[in-house]
């Protein structure tokens, strides 16, 4: 049976080159880079290698590029460091009503802990507002966290202006970068970015491996204490195959970044243009300029999303119903929601994410069954009426 | 996940659409939960006729709806209220169990149709004796 | 040039069975295990057979034991969260002056915030004394973190009584078992333990992930925040191949647990007896009889451990000074203190540590190059006056 | 981590060991601070003859003072004081930045010999000039 993968924000496979490039670091270089013979000393400079590889991709310098778990473990420091590093000076953290679960549940662990969120509001296109966030910043601020590009719908965030008033206030500013690396360019100091989180299974690297980039004029307290490693900042033996697939896939994403994004648009709006000529009652959610090149979230009026992905499961074709995190509990997604998509309309809406594998061919398939499903089951559902004539 | 029962009654659901001018009808759910299930029924001196289906739902509710309409076909109503919920798991081969309150629905709607048809009627059944229409499968099947 | 590894408490190689069943996970089976789709499904069968596999190897259940990116995590995650957890009850935790880093460092973090720690003494084997354990328990404490087996020195501390002691007083249990993991017989229940944190890359498995046994009998507030992976419980993207690694590797070492021990034993009579015999002036460290198959710790009085392990490195071989995470920095260990080594033997002795891929033949080696190193440095060391007659 | 000659210097050290009646000898270190270094030299009209050292030290401060001997030998002492660290450390085709101050305990070593010969015999050396031979090369190289 045909297979078709339209998960990409989920997850990636991993590109050959990259397994290619991890493969050493198994059986023969296996050494602790901590140790000082030879092994170690081959493992370091791997690490070296690939750390360079990741700063260059968002314009940082080697030093500025911590190596954690994943993009949650990223969020989690980031946003806890700032925070707790910063309580002196006040305990109001700003950030979004769209943020990936990484970072709101993590914002929801502080607010138990004594501090204080807001959650800004965004437009029907998932854009927040900066004069919302101006008027938001109060004496105590320390910390505003809004992600660069969203999951499940793909909008960008004016990251730059973003940035601008938060180091006009002398306010320290994250951003989750982990949809957007590798999807859009990204320029830590040009955005007046001080923290950002990626992770690598995004990118066509491993899964297990993630970063934060922490500004070289900033300072957080640790999250993970232990050993010496990562510049006595994040403690426990590195992972190094983990490190070097991320670096490779770094260097891919930098190499192929234009082609790669001009790709994935041209697929994207065929399929967009394609749905929306053959099936009425569809919309586009997200913004229709600023988004993710692979990004496709549309609600299909009257047929429940959950029907819709087993369909699409049984006949090969792997998508999502928003992040994957939380798909095993079939709920409204908090991002429709905070876009004002009525709940049957959020509950009819499914992610398509398309990715460098991704083929026209591929996406005909798609098109054609989502055509079926529509029409199989509107015909079945209590809320639809077709349209005569 | 699913076994191949399951599947082929969600992909090619019996006695799913319309129906013109039922005898009874039952609708159950709401949009706030996820998931609509209407029941429609065509009843001739106590045996069910025919029956149709409609739902906004997940693929285990309309699987369930395919089952237990077929299950009903033809059966007298109070035979009918004695399928329960399990017996429709069953009939599929079973389904995950955080899906096993997906099934609950249907059940619940067939009795709901019933229900309005024996309040219309003005008759009473065995089976519907404690019934409540206004339950919400979904308090009690969390996981 | 010949390569003789000796270092394996450090970190391992992979073993190819290893490598072999984390490769389909790469490339192919490369889904997001909370993905509904085929390929998501694949993804978490994979992670849920390791898991059984992790939890046979310790007696626990599949449920308790959950994924993290490291021993360090793991180790970061028990104490934390037991400490956080239970501030209602008390703020003193009770461990040992022998740790690893990654414990000892979280304790500091706990001691800056408000915690009170108490650090048991070791005897000259670097055995705690159950008496002290007991009468260091007061009324707030809250918590035990005493290790199974000792990194440096392979000490295996008397777990099982240690827990009978902490049931009766209704306090938590946490052991670090990176180092025993594989190499001694646990039992989580036989041995009253609360909490246990493992890694992956100390029994063949790959670098980058480890796990917490949580006994289903206590909770822990969570560490790393976001999605609902591991049931809700540490969240993050799985790290699928290193997952499905680290359970192969676990289920080699339960396989071959009896082999690897009588193997490991011998080796490490035949090495220690040997240079005993060779050199004068040498002793081992750690408790005789007691102590980690595989592990050697020795002191080569007048002969600066540094010096022998960069000679060593010259001549293909590798071998520490303690942890690895602390030897880019050549201090006294904190171990060898605590055993009670004067300064000049504690920084006259370094760590060989055997594995599975050891043999007869690479110990002669190391034997013979150890004989001419002891012969050469001490003949210009300060401090030696050799015996004559 | 080390270019070929420190490992070859490390590895056969130059002057190394003891020396019978010395005409000067300097310690430098102490075992606290993981290294300790012996200088013994041998004298004749304010030419250094003859050089030995002992150390309980790591690799680079063992290659240090074999090259730094190897350097002093056979010239005067004015010529020998104006060796420094920076020299040895050159003349070595350079050592890792965390190592750099191991080669200074070899200069120190050096010169707190001479500077107990110039005491023993009440002699003046332009360069000794501010010398103070308690220095511990590790306060001030520190990372
Ligand atoms: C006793 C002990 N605990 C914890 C750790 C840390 O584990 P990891 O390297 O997986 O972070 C190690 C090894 O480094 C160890 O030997
Ligand atoms: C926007 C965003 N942030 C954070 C994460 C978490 O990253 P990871 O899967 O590496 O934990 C994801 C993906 O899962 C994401 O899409």
């Amino acid at each position: 049976m045909k297979e078709v993968y339209l998960d990409y924000s989920a997850t990636t496979p991993v590109k050959k080159e990259v397994l290619d490039a991890m493969l050493p670091f198994f059986i023969n270089s296996y050494g602790n880079p901590s140790s000082l013979y030879k092994k170690g000393r081959e493992a370091k400079a791997a690490i070296s290698d690939a750390r360079k590889k990741i700063a260059d991709l968002i314009g940082a310098s080697e030093r500025e590029i911590i190596f954690t778990s994943s993009g949650t473990e990223a969020d989690n420091w980031a946003v806890k460091g700032a925070a707790y590093g910063n309580s002196h000076k006040g305990n109001h953290i700003i950030t979004t009503k769209i943020e990936h679960h990484a970072l709101l549940h993590t914002c929801e662990f502080l607010a138990d802990n004594g501090f204080e969120i807001t959650y800004l509001d965004v437009d029907q296109y998932g854009m927040i507002n900066l004069e919302d966030l101006k008027n938001a910043i109060k004496e105590n601020t320390i910390l505003v966290s809004i992600m660069l590009v969203n999951n499940e719908i793909g909008t960008i965030q004016p990251i730059k202006e973003i940035g601008k008033i938060t180091r006009n206030h002398g306010i320290l500013f994250h951003t989750d970068a982990v949809q957007a690396l590798g999807n859009i360019e990204i320029n830590v100091d040009d955005m007046n970015i001080d923290l950002l989180s990626i992770s690598s299974h995004k990118i066509y690297g491993p899964k297990g491996i993630g970063a934060l980039y922490i500004n070289k004029k900033i300072k957080i307290p640790n999250f993970i204490h232990g050993g010496a490693q990562e510049y006595q900042k994040r403690a426990g033996t590195e992972n190094v195959p983990g490190i070097v697939g991320f670096g490779k896939a770094a260097e891919l994403a930098k190499e192929n970044l234009a082609e790669h994004i001009e790709k994935l648009t041209h697929l994207r709006n065929y399929f967009v243009d394609t749905i929306l000529e053959k099936i009425e009652e569809v919309t586009l959610n997200g913004h229709p300029q600023k988004r993710h090149p692979g990004n496709i979230n549309m609600t299909f009026s009257y047929v429940e999303g959950e029907t819709m992905l087993l369909y699409l499961d049984v006949q090969g074709i792997s998508a999502s119903s928003g992040s994957a995190c939380s798909s095993s509990s079939f709920q409204a997604s908090h991002v429709l929601k905070a876009i004002g998509i009525p709940l049957e309309n959020a509950l009819s809406s499914v992610r398509f994410t398309i990715g460098d594998f991704t083929t026209k061919e591929d996406l005909d398939y798609v098109i054609d069954t989502i055509v079926t499903i529509v029409n199989k089951y509107r015909k079945i559902s209590p809320f639809y009426k077709e349209k005569k004539g | 996940m699913f076994n191949d029962k399951v599947i082929d009654h969600f992909m090619n659901p019996h006695n799913a659409g319309d129906m013109e001018n039922p005898d009874a009808e039952g609708t159950i759910g709401s949009p706030v939960c996820g998931d609509i299930m209407q029941i429609f029924l065509k009843i001739e001196d106590n045996i069910i006729k025919d029956v149709k289906f409609k739902t906004f739902g997940c693929g285990s509710a309309i699987a369930s709806s395919s089952v237990a309409t077929d299950m009903i076909k033809g059966k007298s109503i109070e035979d009918a209220l004695k399928i329960t919920n399990k017996d429709v798991v069953d009939e599929l081969g079973g389904l995950p169990s955080q899906k096993v309150h997906c099934s609950v629905l249907s059940e619940q709607a067939i009795k709901t149709a019933i229900y309005n048809y024996a309040k219309k009627h003005n008759l009473e059944f065995e089976g519907l004796k404690g019934f409540n229409p206004d339950y919400d499968p979904h308090e009690h099947h969390d996981e």
